[in-house]
């Protein structure tokens, strides 16, 4: 059921310079989140900014056996997430969903790898919850610019998630980028069953998916795309997706496979690797 | 009770509260939220005769109370339409407009001619007005003789309700409205979206991938409300007027200004339970004012010199 | 050091910034907030031959990131303005371009005729767009053929660089650049401000008591970096490009479209110390991306296709 | 000296369900105002209220022997007095001025007679501060709705202004307009050379001017017409002043007095009263 409410935070953890969690009393939306699901958030009273913005559900927040609201994991890049990094207790942010395709929770004997690029940690918090719950063997790949820019590592070894760390300056992990570990050991596992979750930039989503084909895994990787309504109104997020039936286009002068567009807010923000075309 | 019904040709709309085209998906999208027969209409997204794949990201950008677009008329054509969607609209009780456009006058004559025999459609919209799509209907919008030709083809072709939809981009949109109603038009809905860009400063770039695209929102408001004030002294068949709605006191000046019913677009983008606010803000306003039926408030803009009160400011 | 001077015809301004005609006064109402001398220029109130008395209140109202204005022109003619106010901008050493009105083409030439004569006059821009009063010169900018002779016109009495200021409010503003630029304009300034208007719901009346007014403020933005940018691929001479500038990225949108030179107005309103703010910005952006005159950033919009790059998002 | 600064809300004091006096920390702004002068104020971040909202200085604070801001008397009646009404400490309000022509401040023997209607209020503390330091014998006449929308009744007493109040449903003073009261003391007081000060609705205002001529007292009043820039840049805010040589015009066919529209921002917002020509 899709819900709007003018969610009050009950918090706000500022986790870095740029990076905060922001807890906000959406009992109600936290309820019926599935993992990978996302919901619109307007912050700040009148027109500016004009539109919502899109957030993975980061937590959800349970106090007295109750989910008494939801988190978002924000990076400061302009208005909204600016505002959200700035609030205060009290104030109010508006906030609709669920929304969106989740992720497909895989059960044992079948691994989990979940691949993280900085602010792409968002949904892998509700899905290693889930993955756990079901006792599925999870791993996080988790790549930031920085290890001050690795957030809630303890949450994650907590639930006996493993760790697989890397960022750009090598200070903590693997230097560079987090496609490099996750190769070495897709090339080690060789026998596992193991599905690839990412989320994060595309350029990093494009490499993780074509990293799993490579090893004959399948991924699911979640697109952050610019979205005015979420809700499949405007037709502003679209992402090319591989037609069903690609013979039928054979022959065609297009470097990119025949596609089509569709929208990643309902058709997604979750695709299965294979299916996406990248521009 | 106050009636909020109004008429558009031979269309009775419960309410003068349209969903505007674009902004609404095929109308199917928001089920959940709201309950579509309690709209006016629900103008479905534009459609071509073939399906179209429309433009690469980005589409969309935030500017200052509004919104550009150039989605390039994605979408899935009439026949998919017909056969996907309509069976569902019908379901739902929704008063469907459907949005047509064509690169040729005859493809808006056979789009009309395909969508009169379809079950369920209310009124066509003529979209002779997108600025993202060069072969679209602009062409039409652009010019007087256009607008009068392809109004005067769809007419004589379907005994639906037959709306243009004027583009903003002109010195003199009333004159386009007169064009449509000498050509027998039942309506005209106006405005679609002002021609608009915008530019990434450190990169030099367009944000666009279109370069160009379609100003929304709040931002144009005042002067669709000008063009629609303007319109309704140029005609006697009714104005849809758009462009910027996000309240009921938004709705109300577009229907004082002139506007027999209005269509909400961005605002839904941006609130999708918007709906049932504007409709209890319409009839707060009929009971606050003592007015029994919406379609006395047509219009009725009083441009006479102001009285000024003794009011303890 | 980087070098933000810029060229319109015959008159080198400093840096591309100058206050926007109706915004500023006379310019002297702000030397306590700026030093004149550090702006680009200083465009005055459209001066008329004769004093003139503008619309009664309300005169302005507030809208989505914008104002509305019908001010109606008032003024203090143009023989008040050169003995009671250009002595005073001389002292200050401000750019003085000077906007002028006339209802008739003989009182351009008059004008310009009086300005040229002035000590202290840089320039003068032609406002032959002013959306708020009937008799006005938006008779010549609404017609080809008027803003060609009205240009050409001045072109012919005065050796004062001339720029016609453009109305926003037709089909094809890029046109209008050119027939300025065949009669001898040494630039163009746009945008005028939309004809729009606002209405009280309550009373049914029009905010404004000249009923519609102009839209200005960041609302229009992007439709006017649109139109700078068509007027840059139609003509060789300067566009001095404005309309809801605020900060200066905002500046900067505009000069990578096509401008030359900005013009800010509503903006001031809201900051009058926002000049010093502007002109940091622009030399840091200048720093940033390693550039030495902004003259050379004018019009480098970059319209290929994008890369696509690895970001941290 | 002109100066424009985000000021910090020190206190908001909320007197009613409309009213509330915010209390800014621009002290320099305070130190240089005189009676009468207001600033322009923009509330919160954003472009949403655009423009900048007149408001005159109300007190004029001190703490510890030194100004260190200023107060605002505030009526919620749209975008940016509910802003004020709903701010919190720590909030910040841009505060630009002082701008505007003062009161002409009078001294003995002559008496002031202020007449404040509802917010009108808000200049008159700064006057009757100047004017009580001049050991000018002061008179409030202050009208409202209601007996709870007289605020600060103690702090002009306490200063040893005289009140004469009147309310429009009569629960405190006069029932009526405060018209009534100043005519009849005025009637009374045939001998007094008295000033009138008066801000306030325009009706109120012209009511005020006229009484004031008919019995022979100077007035000055503060107008309040909508102001876009308070700097005169803008020409939103005129007001029609009578001529100087009126006789020039005589024979018009108008029926009001030959006049011309001033700026309201900067030869205001205080007016002679016999200067103005109401509309
Ligand atoms: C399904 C989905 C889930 C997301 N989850 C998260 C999350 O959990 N945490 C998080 O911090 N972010 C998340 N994002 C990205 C987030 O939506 C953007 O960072 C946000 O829209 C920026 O808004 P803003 O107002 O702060 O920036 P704006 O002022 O709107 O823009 C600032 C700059 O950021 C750019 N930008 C970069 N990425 C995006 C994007 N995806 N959408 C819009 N603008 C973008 C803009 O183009 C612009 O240049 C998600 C996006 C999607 C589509
Ligand atoms: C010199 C001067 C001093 C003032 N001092 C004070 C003061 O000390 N305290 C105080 O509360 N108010 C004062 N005002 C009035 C104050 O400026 C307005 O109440 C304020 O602009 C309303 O802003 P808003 O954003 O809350 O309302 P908006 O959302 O802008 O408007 C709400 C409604 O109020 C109307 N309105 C009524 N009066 C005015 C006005 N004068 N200016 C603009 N809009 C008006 C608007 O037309 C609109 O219908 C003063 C005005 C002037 C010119
Ligand atoms: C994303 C988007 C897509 C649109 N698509 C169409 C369309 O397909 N056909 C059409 O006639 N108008 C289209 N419009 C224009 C709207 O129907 C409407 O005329 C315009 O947005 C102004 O109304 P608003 O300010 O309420 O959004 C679109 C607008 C937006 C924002
Ligand atoms: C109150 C006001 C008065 C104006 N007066 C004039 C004028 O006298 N002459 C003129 O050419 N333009 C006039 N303009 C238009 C501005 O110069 C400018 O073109 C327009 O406001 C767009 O710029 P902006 O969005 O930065 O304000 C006026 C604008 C405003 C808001
Ligand atoms: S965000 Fe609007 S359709 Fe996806
Ligand atoms: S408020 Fe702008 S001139 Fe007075």
């Amino acid at each position: 059921m899709l819900v709007d409410v003018e969610a009050r935070v009950i918090r706000n953890t500022r986790l870095s310079s740029d990076y905060n969690v922001i807890a906000l009393a959406a009992p109600d939306i936290a309820a019926a989140t599935a993992p990978g699901q996302f919901v619109m958030v307007k912050s700040g009273r009148g027109r500016d900014p004009l539109l919502r913005r899109p957030f993975s559900v980061f937590e959800v927040l349970w106090s007295n056996g109750r989910v008494d609201g939801l988190s978002l994991l924000s990076k400061r890049v302009g208005v909204t997430t600016g505002m959200l990094f700035d609030s205060v207790e009290g104030d109010t942010v508006s906030c609709l969903g669920p929304l969106g395709q989740p992720f497909a929770v895989v059960d044992p004997p079948a691994e989990a790898w979940m691949v993280a690029g900085g602010v792409g940690l968002a949904p892998f918090a509700t899905l290693g919850d889930a993955l756990v719950a079901r006792k599925t063997t999870t791993t996080l790949f988790y790549g930031a610019r920085s290890g001050a820019e690795l957030f809630y590592l303890d949450w994650f070894t907590a639930r006996g998630i493993r760790l697989v760390l890397a960022t750009e300056d090598g200070s903590i992990g693997d230097r560079g980028r987090i496609t490099v570990p996750l190769e070495r050991e897709l090339r080690r596992a060789a026998s596992a069953e193991v599905m690839v979750y990412a989320c994060g930039p595309e350029p990093m989503l494009e490499a993780v998916a074509r990293v799993a084909a490579t090893f004959k895994r399948q991924s699911q990787v979640s697109v952050e795309r610019v979205m005015g309504c979420g809700m499949g109104g405007c037709y502003s997020c679209v992402i090319p997706v591989r037609d069903a039936h690609a013979a039928q286009h054979a022959g065609s002068e297009r470097t990119r496979p025949p596609h089509h567009y569709v929208r990643s807010c309902i058709a997604g923000p979750v695709f299965r690797g294979e299916d996406l075309v990248w521009d | 009770m106050t009636d909020l019904s109004v008429q558009i040709g031979s269309l009775r709309l419960r309410n003068p509260l349209i969903a505007a085209s674009g902004c609404f998906g095929y109308g199917v999208e928001y089920a959940e939220a709201v309950d579509l027969s309690t709209l006016g209409g629900v103008a479905v997204k534009g459609l071509f005769l073939k399906e179209r794949e429309g433009h690469p990201p980005e589409r969309i950008v935030e500017t200052p109370s509004g919104m550009l677009n150039a989605i390039g008329l994605q979408g899935i054509g009439v026949h998919r339409f017909i056969r996907e969607k309509l069976p569902e609209l019908r379901r739902l009780r929704a008063t469907v407009i459907v949005n047509i456009c064509g690169s040729t006058l005859d493809e808006y004559v056979e789009l009309a001619r395909i969508l009169s025999d379809a079950e369920g459609v209310a009124a066509l919209e003529l979209n002779i007005s997108c600025p993202n799509i060069k072969e679209g209907g602009i062409t039409f919008g652009c010019s007087l003789h256009g607008t009068f030709d392809v109004v005067s083809a769809v007419r004589k072709v379907t005994s639906l309700p037959v709306v243009p939809k004027l583009t903003p981009n002109v010195a003199d949109v009333a004159s386009f409205a007169k064009a449509s109603e000498d050509a027998g038009a039942d309506g005209v809905s106006l405005v679609n979206t002002f021609l608009a860009m915008a530019i990434d400063v450190d990169t030099r770039r367009p944000i666009l991938s279109n370069i160009v695209g379609g100003l929304s929102g709040p931002a144009i408001r005042p002067i669709a409300v000008r063009m629609v004030y303007e319109c309704r002294r140029a005609v006697k068949i009714p104005v849809i007027g758009m462009g910027g709605i996000a309240s009921a006191s938004d709705a109300l000046e577009f229907i004082i200004a002139g506007a027999t019913a209005v269509q909400v677009g961005t605002a839904n983008f941006v609130d999708p339970f918007i709906w049932a606010k504007l409709l209890d803000g319409l009839n707060d306003y009929m009971r606050r004012h003592n007015l029994e039926r919406i379609s006395d408030l047509v219009g009725t803009i009083d441009t006479s010199a102001r009285d000024k009160q003794w009011i303890s400011s």
